[in-house]
């Protein structure tokens, strides 16, 4: 199903038995909890994936395979989906996993103090059909069901039990916050939140062990130049991200190499659609030019992407033209171009459209949120500049980001998407460019409150259209609607850089997830 | 102690100012320090080159349409890959020329540095006369406030300001309001020096005749407070001041790179510093070493500068 | 005869400053024998305390010893530097300041004070010291002083201060004393009783004195003898009671006249007219000068004659007829 | 005496107060922490819930003195990002950033008073004219520069010292680990403290030396002199001794600063402390983390303040009988 364009996959070398090892790495943020129900981000779930498995995994490709369950099929016209489990698999303490153990993980993970249970929100009802098959039924046809839930990870039903944790808990915290106790490939064995957390093997892991480790260490290191320190210094195997004005530097060092590689998260403008007048800038009050098609066209001319790559990605991320990447499913080929840099197209068209003198806005970035996001933003302000359109910068940390484009507080800002759960085109569609619609939980992160009937309408269709040519052709029409309508100006795919002293042989996968299980220690 | 005084200033009223200046000992004083030469001409030479930036800069930082992205990271004086522009020394990750970029961020740093070392030296100087002149319930309130001000470090201080001002400025504002913060802050943080430093002069100068006198010839407290306290306490605050400005300049610097300061799109020196510590490692050494340099030029002149100063009044400094 | 404690022979000292050179003590010479009290007076600046730190080695740079010769019991001394000069001061030569309540450490007890004194002189155990300096204490009349030598300075009055001060500067048993305006800075009241008991002992201890003030009075009533200088310069000296009586050289003549002097029964005090010069701004020849009722011609060209052919330093003496 | 200290208390817990005060309107404005506990896929009523449940739906007096009630007992409430009492955390970070605080102190304070007494009794030696003009350097640098081009130095350049951490510690009791029992717990001290340290003890140099400058020309130390005292004894037992009387007062604000200076220093070197622990909190909104850090912060420099004016009661005798409370 998933394409793989740009996922890098380091071949792991397993010719002779390589001499085992402690292996230390760091990154940007450490994970919040050890429960894998509690919080839905990337650094949980990525983190989590080594000490947890699911009923089924994404492979070093981006394929789903088979984990927990051996087996899945549809039931019936595609009513749901049946899992057979694999046989024989135990829990860190010794306990067996079974069908009851799925159905306690699906029980706690969709459960209101959950926060991934959005992932279930299709299902009906979930059916325990002996001790090894489980069947998931869903409320219409859901093809994408097996893959979404690549993230959804059991727990042991007597040990949640036993410790008061049967429910997650993100407010206070219970045990599971500190403790594990999964199937995974590795155990944990020391965890202080925020400063360091210890793995060690789990040598009765279901599946053939790959790495070499014998004992992992994680640290969280906020600021990024420690973290190039540490990795030039030795004191760390492995370090993700890189910042990529270091990348060139650590390539050069012969103890170092460098992983680059696409992410699943495309950067992009989003507009005020709905607002009729601009809050900012020198024209705060005037009516809002962003309204007008031609003006966002305008805006999408005047940014010059390939500079942005060139020297602030110093050419390792690549241009994007729709919400999605090309690595992910239902990435529309046919619309794959995105506008060319053109300064006078765009001050014809703002000419047209009747601004040939320009106008003065505010335009809200995030400081901390994506790599070199502040970077960006300043460099289009420098761009729309000179097709006479004032921009005034407002760059932000995120903790005050997201409150502020809720209330409406932009007129133009800076958004990143990775469609988290499902990896297709469908979820930046819902989440991005469906009508704001809070009861079906549609828009949710539209903030312009862009909106375009035709793809309201063929948003349902391509959620449960099996064929794949049907549902590709919806998706095709529904990206060159809009990408017609400028409703957001795609910019860039955000890249992946990695680092690793040079005995580290690993793999990277598109979705920034870092699995221990493929790590050789030479 | 010692029976040949050395006159400290030749009462000559015929001759003008600059006459007098030019022969007094602190000129003479002046003359004779290699460091107090150096470190004047240099902090002039900063303090002009960053009032005339517009005139000197070959180009306006502050001008997003001036700037062409594709120019960025270009090292000194070697042209660039694709525009084939060259700079004095280089530029930063939008393009912007470095040179120009510091010679503008200067004014910020001095601006903020100046105006809030006048912000405290007045605040300061109001204070210590008051609870000085005025003693009481007054003193006891002022001084205990400068005591509780004292136990919290400036950088705590500033950061608080900050971040309730923030929340008190409408959103719009928050640009031009995070430099007026930053001077509100460092002043805050700051005054205390000088209003002790005044209110003991106050404390010693009150209980001379002359003060006397003037209360029972009528004069309002604020008369005799400023014509005739105050220039006692001049000298002391002068260094004071001349200190207060490296650390100011410091800690605008160190506020910038908490990202509590001066916004990247109107950089000052510190905010450069902070987006040059990002490109340390990979190579582009100029956006770091460049703004840095003059940081360190800058506040170490004034810092010697002041070091001689308070040599040359000699003030009793605490 | 006996060699004089002190001897001081044709002493300079120079500073220099941005406008030249200048000389504060300018070729002075005088003795002081055992058991001497001899009274330095003068105005400020004239040069009397600058002569004595150059004594005890202790003129602030850039003032230093330019020429002339010091020589203690016989030992010339002003060439000696640091650990030499060390060793001599508080063991050969004491020193009195000014200032009581300045002249003493307030964190050390004057206990500790006059006991490490000792202790880097004599060769005694701590706890001898520490005898000595309650002995010391009562010696200088400080009730009480076997508890009260854990005081800090801060619980003395001034007056008490002082004679802590003169215990200090007598603990080493030293042979000369230089006592820099002692009781200057005194309540009235005090001053005579500290006068008294510096005056009894030196005279026991046969200790030489030279005592700095501008207090012609003090000098009546203490001394044996008497310098009186100006501008840096010797101008006159000689014995107490001949220069008192019979002052020869015109400032001294107007310095008695300008002192209130119960004993010498004057009318009414006189003023000297004018200011000592600037040491920067010296007239040609004798520097009274400007100053002078007598001045003639020979003394707005030639500077004063020395003193060693007579008593003072004038090229027109009064004889004691032409006082008053 | 006691009605000193008594009085000192009363003021203290004054400044607690508003510090408190302060720092919690400041709360208020540094963002919204209901987005980062959410994921993506959150929804109104989560929002609504999340809000109630943690109590931000009150009014602000009413929050603020929910804070205070629960601060009195020692209860901070519980961390938004981890989960856990506020108070276990930062008793598990406070080691950490107390170690760094004590040795940066330590080498403030030695080699501040050192460095302070010779260049003011080599007044105008060359060495002590190196000294002053390089400790101006110290003072003119930002302490985040001078961290970044140490580990630049002697992490990446010469490989001597890690970049980051405090190496491996040692638990020592229940809640005590220390970093000053391994080899690696002692070489991640060395740039840390140093940065953290430099500034504070090029100040307390300076001071010193600008002190000491003005003790050493006071009557005693001329008297002192004068009775032949060797220049050790007049220069360490008298002049010293004088000097300390004002700089301990500065002493005791400065290792104030150090403990609010080490925010920046934990930054750089990953250095896991409270400061560093602040700053995370800063940057996920975490209310409870940022109140009680800085309240913990408040009552350590009125600590400090407090012994310091003790200390000088029993430095300056003076003091200890005819004591006001002014300066």
């Amino acid at each position: 199903m998933p394409k793989l364009t740009y996922a890098v996959a380091l071949s792991v070398a397993v010719s002779s038995p390589v001499m085992a090892a402690e292996f230390q790495w760091a990154g940007k943020t450490d994970p919040q909890t050890m429960d894998p129900h509690a919080v839905s981000s990337a650094p949980v779930l990525g983190f989590l994936n080594n000490v947890y498995d699911g009923l089924v995994r994404m492979s070093k490709d981006m394929e789903v395979e088979p984990s927990l369950a051996e087996s899945w099929e549809p039931i019936g016209a595609g009513e749901g989906w049946r899992f057979t489990l694999r046989q024989g698999v135990t829990f860190h303490d010794g306990a067996t996993f079974d069908a009851d153990d799925v159905l306690f993980s699906y029980e706690r993970a969709s459960d209101e103090s959950s926060d991934v249970r959005s992932w279930f929100s299709p299902v009906t009802e979930v059916k325990v059909v002996d001790d090894y098959t489980v069947e998931f039924y869903t409320n219409a046809p859901n093809p994408l069901f097996p893959a979404s839930i690549a993230n959804w990870m059991m727990m042991d039903r007597g040990w949640a039990e036993a410790n008061n944790a049967t429910r997650p808990d993100k407010e206070s915290g219970n045990f599971a916050t500190l403790n594990v106790n999964g199937t995974g490939a590795f155990k944990l064995e020391d965890r202080q939140p925020g400063l360091s957390t210890t793995l060690v093997p789990n040598e009765s892991w279901w599946d053939n062990a790959e790495h070499n480790i014998t004992k992992a260490t994680f640290t969280p290191i906020q600021n990024p130049a420690t973290a190039v320190a540490a990795l030039l210094s030795g004191d760390v195997d492995f370090v993700e991200p890189v910042p990529i004005q270091d990348a060139a530097r650590l390539e050069a060092d012969p103890n170092i190499n460098v992983i680059r590689g696409i992410e699943t998260r495309t950067i992009m403008l989003g507009f005020a659609h709905e607002a009729d007048t601009l809050k900012y800038g020198a024209s705060a009050g005037q009516p809002n030019p962003f309204q007008d098609v031609r003006v966002r066209e305008a805006v999408a001319k005047a940014i010059n992407v390939d500079a942005i790559l060139r020297t602030i990605w110093r050419g390792s991320a690549e241009p994007a033209s729709q919400l999605v990447t090309p690595a992910l499913s239902g990435f529309s080929e046919v619309n794959a171009a995105r506008p060319a840099f053109d300064i006078e197209g765009a001050k014809a068209l703002l000419a047209e459209a009747g601004y040939a003198d320009g106008f003065g806005f505010g335009l809200k970035c995030p400081n901390d949120r994506y790599p070199n996001d502040e970077a960006v933003c300043q460099a289009i302000t420098a761009m729309l500049a000179q097709v006479g359109i004032q921009v005034e910068l407002d760059a932000m940390p995120v903790s005050n980001y997201w409150p502020e484009l809720r209330a409406d507080n932009f007129d133009m800002y800076l958004l990143g998407w990775s469609p988290g759960g499902s990896l297709d085109h469908e979820h930046p569609l819902r989440f991005l460019a469906s009508t704001p619609n809070e009861e079906k939980r549609l828009g949710s992160w539209n903030f312009g409150g862009y909106s375009n009937a035709r793809l309201d309408e063929a948003l349902p269709s391509i959620l449960s259209e099996i064929d794949p040519d049907k549902r590709q052709a919806l998706i095709d029409e529904v990206t060159g609607i809009y990408q017609d309508e400028v409703a957001y100006v795609p910019l860039y795919v955000q890249p992946l850089v990695w680092g690793t002293r040079s005995n580290i042989q690993l793999t990277q996968r598109p979705d920034n997830f870092f699995m221990l299980r493929w790590v050789t220690v030479n | 102690m010692a029976e040949t005084s050395i006159p400290l200033s030749t009462k000559e009223h015929d001759k003008g100012r600059w006459q007098r200046f030019r022969e007094s000992d602190f000129f003479y004083a002046f003359k004779r320090s290699p460091v107090a030469i150096v470190s004047f001409a240099v902090v002039a030479l900063l303090v002009l080159a960053a009032v005339f930036a517009p005139l000197i800069a070959p180009t306006n930082p502050f001008d997003p349409a001036s700037l062409n992205l594709m120019n960025g990271f270009t090292p000194p004086m070697e042209p660039n890959a694709f525009t084939q522009e060259s700079f004095l020394m280089g530029t930063d990750d939008q393009g912007r020329d470095v040179f120009s970029t510091i010679l503008y961020g200067m004014r910020i740093s001095l601006f903020v540095g100046i105006s809030a070392v006048l912000f405290a030296m007045v605040l300061g100087i109001v204070l210590g006369l008051v609870s000085g002149y005025f003693g009481g319930w007054t003193e006891t309130i002022i001084m205990r406030i400068a005591d509780v001000q004292l136990t919290f470090p400036s950088i705590l201080v500033a950061m608080l300001i900050f971040g309730v001002a923030k929340g008190f400025t409408p959103v719009e504002y928050r640009d031009q309001m995070a430099i007026w913060v930053l001077i509100l802050a460092i002043g805050l943080s700051d005054w205390v020096q000088f209003a002790r430093v005044v209110r003991g002069a106050t404390l010693v100068e009150k209980s001379k005749d002359y003060v006397a006198a003037a209360r029972l010839i009528g004069r309002s407290p604020w008369a005799i407070m400023i014509r005739h306290i105050l220039p006692n306490a001049m000298s002391p605050v002068l260094v004071i001041a001349t200190i207060s400005l490296a650390l100011a300049i410091i800690a605008e610097a160190t506020l910038s790179f908490l990202g509590v300061g001066a916004p990247p799109t109107q950089p000052s020196l510190g905010t450069l510093i902070r987006i040059g510590q990002g490109f340390l490692f990979s190579g582009e050494w100029w956006i770091l070493f460049f703004p840095a340099c003059t940081l360190l030029g800058l506040a170490l002149s004034v810092n010697l500068l002041g070091d001689w100063l308070r040599d040359a009044l000699n003030p009793r400094l605490r | 005869m006996t060699t004089p404690v002190l001897s001081i022979r044709n002493l300079s000292v120079e500073i220099p400053t941005r406008g030249g050179v200048v000389k504060p003590v300018d070729g002075v010479s005088y003795d002081i024998a055992k058991g001497e009290i001899l009274g330095v007076v003068g105005e400020s600046g004239a040069g009397k305390s600058m002569a004595g730190n150059a004594v005890i080695g202790l003129l602030n740079p850039p003032a230093h010893i330019s020429a002339g010769e010091i020589w203690l019991n016989g030992t010339r001394i002003d060439p000696l530097q640091g650990e030499a000069m060390r060793r001599l001061r508080g063991k050969e030569i004491g020193m009195i300041f000014q200032d009581p309540l300045t002249s003493l450490n307030p964190l050390l007890t004057i206990g500790d004070q006059l006991a490490e004194t000792i202790l880097t002189h004599l060769p005694v155990s701590r706890s001898e010291a520490e005898k000595r300096a309650v002995a010391a204490l009562e010696e200088v009349g400080i009730p009480g002083a076997a508890e009260r030598i854990d005081s800090y300075p801060h619980e003395f009055s001034g007056g008490m201060r002082q004679r802590v001060v003169i215990a200090l500067a007598l603990c080493a048993e030293p042979s000369l004393v230089i006592a820099d305006e002692p009781t200057t800075a005194l309540d009235v009241s005090v001053q005579a009783q500290i006068i008294a008991l510096l005056k009894r002992l030196c005279r026991e201890r046969g200790t030489a004195v030279m005592l700095i003030t501008h207090d012609m009075g003090v000098i009546a009533e203490t001394a044996d003898r008497v310098a009186v200088m100006y501008a840096g310069r010797l101008a006159e000296l000689g014995d107490v009671r001949d220069v008192l009586t019979a002052p020869q050289h015109p400032y001294t003549h107007g310095l008695m006249a300008s002192t209130p002097l119960a004993s010498l029964g004057q009318r009414r005090l006189h003023q000297i007219p004018g200011s000592m010069p600037r040491l920067t701004q010296m007239p040609d020849g004798c520097a009274f000068h400007p100053r002078c009722p007598q001045a003639q011609d020979k003394c707005r060209q030639a500077p004063s004659p020395d003193l060693a052919d007579g008593r003072a330093s004038c090229w027109f003496p009064m004889m004691a007829e032409a006082a008053e | 005496m006691l009605a000193f200290i008594i009085r000192r208390i009363g003021q203290s817990i004054l400044v607690l107060l508003i510090v408190g005060l302060v720092a919690f309107s400041m709360f208020r404005f540094v963002g919204d922490p209901i987005d980062n506990m959410l994921g993506q896929e959150r929804t109104i009523e989560d929002v609504e819930r999340l809000r109630t449940q943690l109590g931000l739906d009150q009014p602000f007096p009413v929050q603020y003195y929910r804070f205070l009630e629960g601060a009195a007992q020692g209860n901070f409430g519980v961390s938004y990002r981890q989960g856990r009492p506020v108070s276990e955390i930062l008793l598990e970070r406070a080691p950490a950033t107390l170690e760094l605080a004590a040795v940066s102190g330590m080498l403030a304070i030695v080699f501040g008073i050192a460095l302070g007494v010779f260049t003011a009794i080599r007044r105008n030696g060359a060495t002590a004219n190196i000294i002053m003009a390089t400790s101006l350097i110290g003072v003119s640098l930002p302490t985040f520069l001078i961290g970044i081009l140490l580990i630049y130095l002697f992490s990446v350049e010469l490989g001597w010292l890690p970049s980051f951490g405090r190496g491996e510690t040692v638990q020592i009791g229940e809640s005590w680990t220390t970093g000053f029992l391994t080899i690696s717990g002692l070489k991640a001290l060395i740039l840390p403290s140093i940065t953290l340290g430099l500034y504070q003890m090029t100040l307390i140099m300076r001071l010193v030396r600008s002190e000491m400058l003005e003790v050493l020309r006071q009557d005693y130390i001329r008297f002192a002199r004068a009775r032949g005292l060797t220049d050790r004894v007049v220069n360490f037992r008298h002049a010293l001794k004088n000097t300390m009387v004002p700089v301990v007062t500065v002493i005791g604000l400065q290792l104030g600063a150090i403990i609010a200076f080490a925010i920046i220093t934990e930054t750089v070197f990953q250095w896991p402390g409270v400061g560093l622990l602040f700053i995370n909190a800063i940057q996920f909104v975490d209310i409870p983390v940022m109140a009680a850090y800085l309240m913990l912060i408040s009552v350590m420099f009125v600590g400090i303040n407090l012994i310091v004016d003790i200390l000088y009661v029993f430095i300056d005798p003076r003091l200890r009988v005819d004591r006001t409370g002014a300066h």
